[in-house]
């Protein structure tokens, strides 16, 4: 049985108070609880604070390009899908430089789970917008304020009938443990979109303000029903939900691949 | 016996079936067959080219005149009428072309009629084309027989039978009118060849590789190396992935590859700039690729159906900060099959990236091929064994040779390999300090001795001590080497250096250039990138270069011409 | 007077506010400043420094001794405690730092308890620290007051009042207990000079030029270039927009460009690999286009905060097929702000990319500066007249220079633009005909003749007839400056020769390099990419270079070393 | 009064029987009954079978890369927002290549016009599967048969609250040329998915498919209602709804940047 010791890495450089730390002790936590070995674990993550994750825990670690992460995962699982397969992102990664790789890995539906560490804001470049970033917000490089509209991640994954699409709160660890737990379960890709604050440079999206309008969906919300969940996908203001949002039982990409029925490449691949 | 057959007419008139059944007629006729294409980016229309050379001898290149021409438009006329050789023949159907010629050397085949009375369908016009060719060439017709029976052999009896009439009556319509024609075939071998393109041959040198994943987004000139692979897959249990573009295709094959599958990716240069940073990040992860650049004119979307060697020195800088790299510049359908297995080995022994240089004339031009011997090349995986995987395993471990120990993540239930875009330690974590920057950043540059040590050095063929040394690279192998020879025959002397191996730049090529009174670099480019690569890498500055732009594979006949002017 | 300050701590502890304060002072009394910085790819903790330089001469470069070390952390005085002069002096507050120092160069200073109790908030422990230093040097104490003044204009006189207090503490603190501080300032301008680094010269030097359009992707160090545009868009006319990613940014700025206004893209290198296919088609459609390539050490994310110029031979190559371009290398503030002027008019002048190549050292580093002359280079928008445009305006149009007319979509109420990424006609329609191609590069690649005649010679400097020329390009022009000035008051003979302008690669560089009995590059990169360049582009090797690729900047220390180990 | 005839261009290199020739005639009718001299519009396209279209029509034209026609297109009308801007791409061109600019363009929200010749293929490189191409359909380079389920415009579009989301078939050229007038008036971004069969590569959706299942949306739909739009959006398969889908009266982006409240840039920057 992995234990969380398993998965202990170097000390993380975030900023104290920082979103991540929590969504850092989630994932170790999905992870022991899944009895997952870190050996049996790849995460790839892209640059950003989010990008340097897996260096604050122990197990197979791609940390490769900015806004790359689904392309170098969905590869990887192809290589050998019995990896469980995470990518860490930002929302400038997974959403602004990434954006395509998300619509087209939402069509291919791999088993992998995208974990986005949406804090509204580039952190690690010290504060320009994000595509998440609400219009009017004010930066060093949008001196009058963002012009442009809120990209709305979890109603584009419904919009294309993503396999797993979820919100989470870095504020709400053992709720966000679950989803993340729930969201690795799922045959097919899975996206947790999880809002986390940025001490240093998100002055609006503050712990506070996402903690006066974060509600769990509770049972009264089907996510089988795709109408349902774009309309939850749509709520952004007063309230905001957390929770599974949308899922449905979509084949997962490598199930479809006749030549995978055999086994995974890399071991017809040893031989060369 | 050396002849030429131009078949030419709009994209969609099936120029491209009748000349590939002629060059497989030919090929199992014991030729030697040597086939390009020129074609337009359009699907319909136009005016394209199917080039059939063939000849007892091995031939490796186009020639500019031409024996037979095989004309469904005017164009084919019109345009390259100037081409032929004094008795050479123009093979048309004056319905179908809506013009008469009164020229004994052009001769009036109704295929259309003939396909459609014979064959009962105006479709079999290309069979009645190909058996027309023939019947001037005063070929034996059994061989087309057996081809049509076996490609048809799903389309049932009555089609077979309609394809073989059709095909015998163009035969024997040409055979009795034919009165001018003047070919005497003379086919040598007994032994069976195979015809292959470049594309072809760096598919199947892939397979033979044991490659398990590709992913690429299509784009002309390479296509082809996956559509290959991807018709594969089942039998060679590989998975192609079209990606949704050229960032992701590259991201795949460095995460398939990450995980521990020979990978690959083929694209063209616009393609290859969007992989440039990619590049990078296998040079930093130290992780193994095969990349496939088949060049065509640019710069942007240039001439897309055509050919060019301008992205040599792009090739070599592409990427940002400063990482090993190998390039291989194959020059036939042969090497490339050769090249390729080795560019895994490469790939994978040192750790690092390898570039197959391809164009759209190694890509699409036809060569017929005695055997391939796919286990010339043994597979080398370099790979750790489960036994040396320990709990303090270093993906990055600093060496002498600059290799670290590569390991597949959760080989032998324990391995945790880390890796990370970011300057890391020897485990692949995250570092900022001045001493192990230095140290990785020599680690890594470290894998080139190695690397050097098994380049091959550049072919060189011809006269010792040459007047004239030829340069050449990649594609350009075959008409250099006829050029030389040709030219050799007419009492100059002269010798050819064909590159298949570029970089890490081989060794002693400033003796070699130097021993030749001239040296001209030959290159499909308008810069001469050989040669200032040659000068970058050797100080030393060759006489000239000769260079064509215009989208058009280079010809014996082309650098025979320069040669010659050079000399004026 | 030559004194260098350094302030180190973790990010977050406003060590950079500190240093900067006290840069705006020194300037303002007078003195020459130079900073330069080094900082984590971290927002928070871990361990940066602002370095401070100042003298009554004019200095350009960082120097490794220090005379005053400002410590927020242990860091400060563990790793750089070597590096202090012998009578330098250590300034820290044992209370935050938790730990004291009994030696007399050690001056513990209760900052924050300073802060506290006479400014009233822990934050001002910055202006106390101010204060503290100025007190050090005894450096006059109104100007700091004036600068307290006007930078906390907006927050109240309350704050202003506690600043001054705080800072006026430290001030008096040191002044009183530094007993082993024997600084002498001797301030010699009365003339005022500005603090400027590389970016803001960049982007005031766009401005300048009347960049109306720039569209990047935040990417350390380029970001500072578009912050302070955007800063400035209001009162210049210009939009600055934050692109998607990198290949939409230069994209946008075609489009601009296009439409018919300056446009200007900055990035890294990661950034530049996606910028690459953008830059073949700037290339082939012939669009104006500025791009600053900041460059940091690679390969992939490397060490995104720090410097290195591992990127000339890839920006001098990089993008697919063939075309011209132009790169630019300035040194210093003052050349960037007049090199991305020059840069705008060559664009337009030849309708082609500009490349204005910078690093982290450059952009980050400040420079006083005494005066800068937006009217010194003229703008040329070199764009033809209503009255030229016809209703068979040719956008692409065949000339002698290979420079066409340049209309703006809709000019004049009827110019109708036509542009093409595939190989064009004279009209920018598509073609695929060999004539029309050849005459379209060899257009394209004549425009090179006259860039080259613009192209400003290498900076040659130092002794005639040098035993040893030391080359370089870009942001070592201040070290390698120094270095032979140092080198040859001691009785040494060499001299510098630093390249502003790189490509087209200028004139008469092989005798200039011959020239001298040995010659090394000096550059910030492990394979000398200068040396290369050169050698491809002369045939001529230099002796040498001297490199570093730590991602720190080279110092003139360390030419004087290397240069120093080479004679032995 | 500008005319057909000022729009001839060269002859198409199109098959015989190509839907681009519908989307060429339309396009040009569009423009002559808006008012719009060649000299005022400027198309920008990409590369691919419509990106060729701007060649046989006579009007500024910027025939970019594959790919990038969006970003293109947003430059010029920051530049210049006095130019009629039309975007010319193909379904790999916009929904593949450059998926990410459709997303981000969306948000940005420019007063341009975008129509994707979406022929579910792709045509100019012989036939592999584009983002829309139906899942089973097997391809040269599938095939097996595409496993990837199609990429849905129309619903990622509204789900991202576009300004202006309409869905044409070029076998309906007045409804189309009326469909394109109202995209190119729409005073934010408009996109015009444009069912258009290849006669040569796609054998499945041919023009009597898409004939036999394509109905005009009448009166009965509402397109301000982004909920209907999404059902709507969702509708493929027996039926396929044409007609405008989704608006909105969002603020142009160009409405929104100050400096542009003083006339175009391309007039304060001919100074320099
Ligand atoms: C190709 C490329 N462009 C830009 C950058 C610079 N960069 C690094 S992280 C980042 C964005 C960070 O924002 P986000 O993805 O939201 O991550 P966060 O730091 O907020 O967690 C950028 C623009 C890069 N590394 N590579
Ligand atoms: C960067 C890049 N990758 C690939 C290509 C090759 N290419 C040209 S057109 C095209 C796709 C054509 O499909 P689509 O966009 O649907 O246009 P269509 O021809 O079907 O109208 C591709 C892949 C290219 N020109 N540039
Ligand atoms: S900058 Fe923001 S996101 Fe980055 S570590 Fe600090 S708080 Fe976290
Ligand atoms: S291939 Fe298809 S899309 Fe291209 S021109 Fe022909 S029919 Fe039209
Ligand atoms: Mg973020
Ligand atoms: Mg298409």
């Amino acid at each position: 049985m992995p234990t969380i010791d398993n998965y202990t890495g170097q000390i993380p450089s975030w900023c104290p108070g920082c979103g991540n730390f929590s969504i850092l002790n989630a994932l170790k936590h999905a992870f022991v609880e899944l009895g997952l070995s870190p050996h049996q674990v790849l995460i790839v993550s892209g640059i950003g604070q989010s990008g340097k994750l897996p260096h604050y825990m122990r197990c197979n670690t791609f940390n490769g390009l900015h806004g790359r992460t689904l392309p170098v995962a969905t590869g990887a699982k192809l290589a050998n899908h019995e990896l469980a397969v995470v990518a860490v992102a930002g929302d400038g990664d997974c959403y602004g430089e990434g954006g395509n790789h998300l619509i087209h890995t939402i069509r291919r539906n791999p088993d992998i789970t995208v974990l986005v560490h949406n804090n509204q804001i580039y952190g690690l470049t010290k504060g320009q917008a994000s595509p998440t970033t609400e219009t009017g917000m004010a930066t060093k490089l949008q001196p009058g304020g963002v012009v442009l509209s809120p990209f709305n991640p979890v109603t584009l994954a419904v919009s294309q009938n993503a396999g797993f699409v979820a919100r989470g709160f870095s504020g709400e660890i053992p709720h966000l443990t679950e989803l993340i737990k729930e969201a690795v379960n799922h045959r097919g890709f899975s996206i947790v979109d999880i809002l986390q604050p940025c001490v240093t440079f998100n002055k609006l999206n503050t712990y506070s303000w996402y903690k006066e309008r974060v509600y769990k969906l509770d049972a009264n919300h089907n996510p089988e029903d795709m109408m349902q969940a774009l309309e939850k996908g749509f709520e952004w203001g007063e309230k905001i939900p957390v929770g599974i949002i949308y899922k449905n039982s979509r084949p997962a990409f490598e199930e479809q691949i006749s030549v995978l029925k055999r086994g995974p490449l890399v071991r017809s691949g040893m031989s060369g | 016996m050396d002849y030429s057959i131009k078949i030419g007419g709009e994209a969609g008139q099936g120029i491209q079936t009748i000349g590939h059944v002629l060059a497989k007629v030919l090929t199992r006729g014991g030729s030697h067959v040597f086939v390009n294409q020129d074609y337009e980016s359009r699907i319909r229309g136009g005016h394209n080219i199917y080039q059939l050379r063939f000849s007892d001898r091995r031939i490796l290149s186009p020639s500019k005149k031409v024996d037979i021409i095989v004309a469904f438009d005017k164009a084919s006329i019109e345009e390259h009428g100037d081409e032929l050789t004094e008795n050479g023949m123009v093979l048309y159907d004056s319905e179908t072309l809506g013009k008469k010629y009164n020229n004994p050397l052009f001769l009036d085949v109704p295929m259309q009629a003939l396909a459609v009375e014979k064959g009962g369908n105006k479709v079999m016009m290309n069979t009645a084309a190909a058996g027309a060719v023939l019947g001037m060439l005063g070929h034996e017709f059994s061989i087309l027989e057996a081809i049509i029976k076996s490609s048809f052999s799903k389309k049932g009896s009555g089609i077979i039978e309609g394809n073989i009439n059709a095909g015998k009556s163009g035969y024997e319509y040409t055979r009795g009118k034919c009165h001018k024609c003047n070919f005497s075939i003379s086919p040598v071998k007994s032994k069976k060849m195979m015809l292959m393109n470049g594309n072809e041959a760096l598919a199947l040198g892939a397979l033979a590789a044991g490659c398990k994943f590709a992913s690429a987004y299509p784009m002309t000139p390479a296509t082809g190396v996956i559509t290959y692979l991807a018709g594969k897959a089942g039998d060679f249990d590989l998975v192609v992935e079209q990606a949704e573009d050229e960032i992701a295709a590259i991201n795949m094959a460095i995460g398939a590859s990450y995980a521990g599958v020979r990978a690959l990716t083929a694209t063209s240069g616009g393609g290859f700039c969007l992989m440039t940073e990619g590049l990078s990040l296998a040079g930093m992860t130290e992780t193994p690729l095969v990349i496939v650049l088949a060049q065509r004119p640019g710069p942007a979307t240039g001439l897309p159906t055509r050919t060019e060697q301008a992205e040599l020195l792009f090739a070599l800088n592409a990427g940002h900060g400063e990482f090993p790299r190998v390039i291989m510049s194959p020059g036939t359908a042969e090497e490339a099959f050769y090249s390729i297995q080795k560019a895994f080995n490469i790939a994978e022994k040192y750790q690092t990236t390898v570039i197959v240089m391809s164009d759209q004339h190694l890509a699409d031009s036809y060569w017929s091929i005695e055997s391939l011997d796919p286990r010339r090349i043994k597979v080398d995986r370099a790979m750790i064994n489960d036994d040396e995987i320990t709990d303090d395993y270093k993906r990055h471990k600093i060496t002498d040779s600059g290799v670290s120990p590569r390991a597949i993540p959760g080989q032998a239930g324990k391995a945790v390999v880390v890796t990370d875009s970011d300057e890391h330690d020897e485990d692949g974590h995250i570092i900022e300090d001045s001493s192990t920057r230095n140290a990785m950043v020599e680690k890594r540059m470290r894998k080139l001795k190695g690397i050097s040590s098994g380049i091959l050095k550049p072919e060189l063929y011809g006269k010792n001590d040459p007047e004239l040394l030829l340069i050449g690279w990649g594609s350009t192998y075959g008409a250099l080497k006829e050029a030389v020879d040709t030219l050799n025959s007419h009492g100059k002397h002269i010798s050819m250096l064909h590159f298949m191996e570029l970089w890490p730049f081989p060794e002693g090529i400033a003796e070699t250039v130097r021993s030749a009174k001239k040296s001209f670099t030959v290159e499909n480019n308008n810069t001469g990138q050989l040669r200032r690569l040659i000068r970058m890498e050797t100080g030393v500055e060759c006489s000239g270069s000769i260079t064509k732009y215009d989208g058009r594979p280079l010809t014996p006949e082309d650098i025979i011409k320069e040669v010659e002017n050079a000399d004026n």
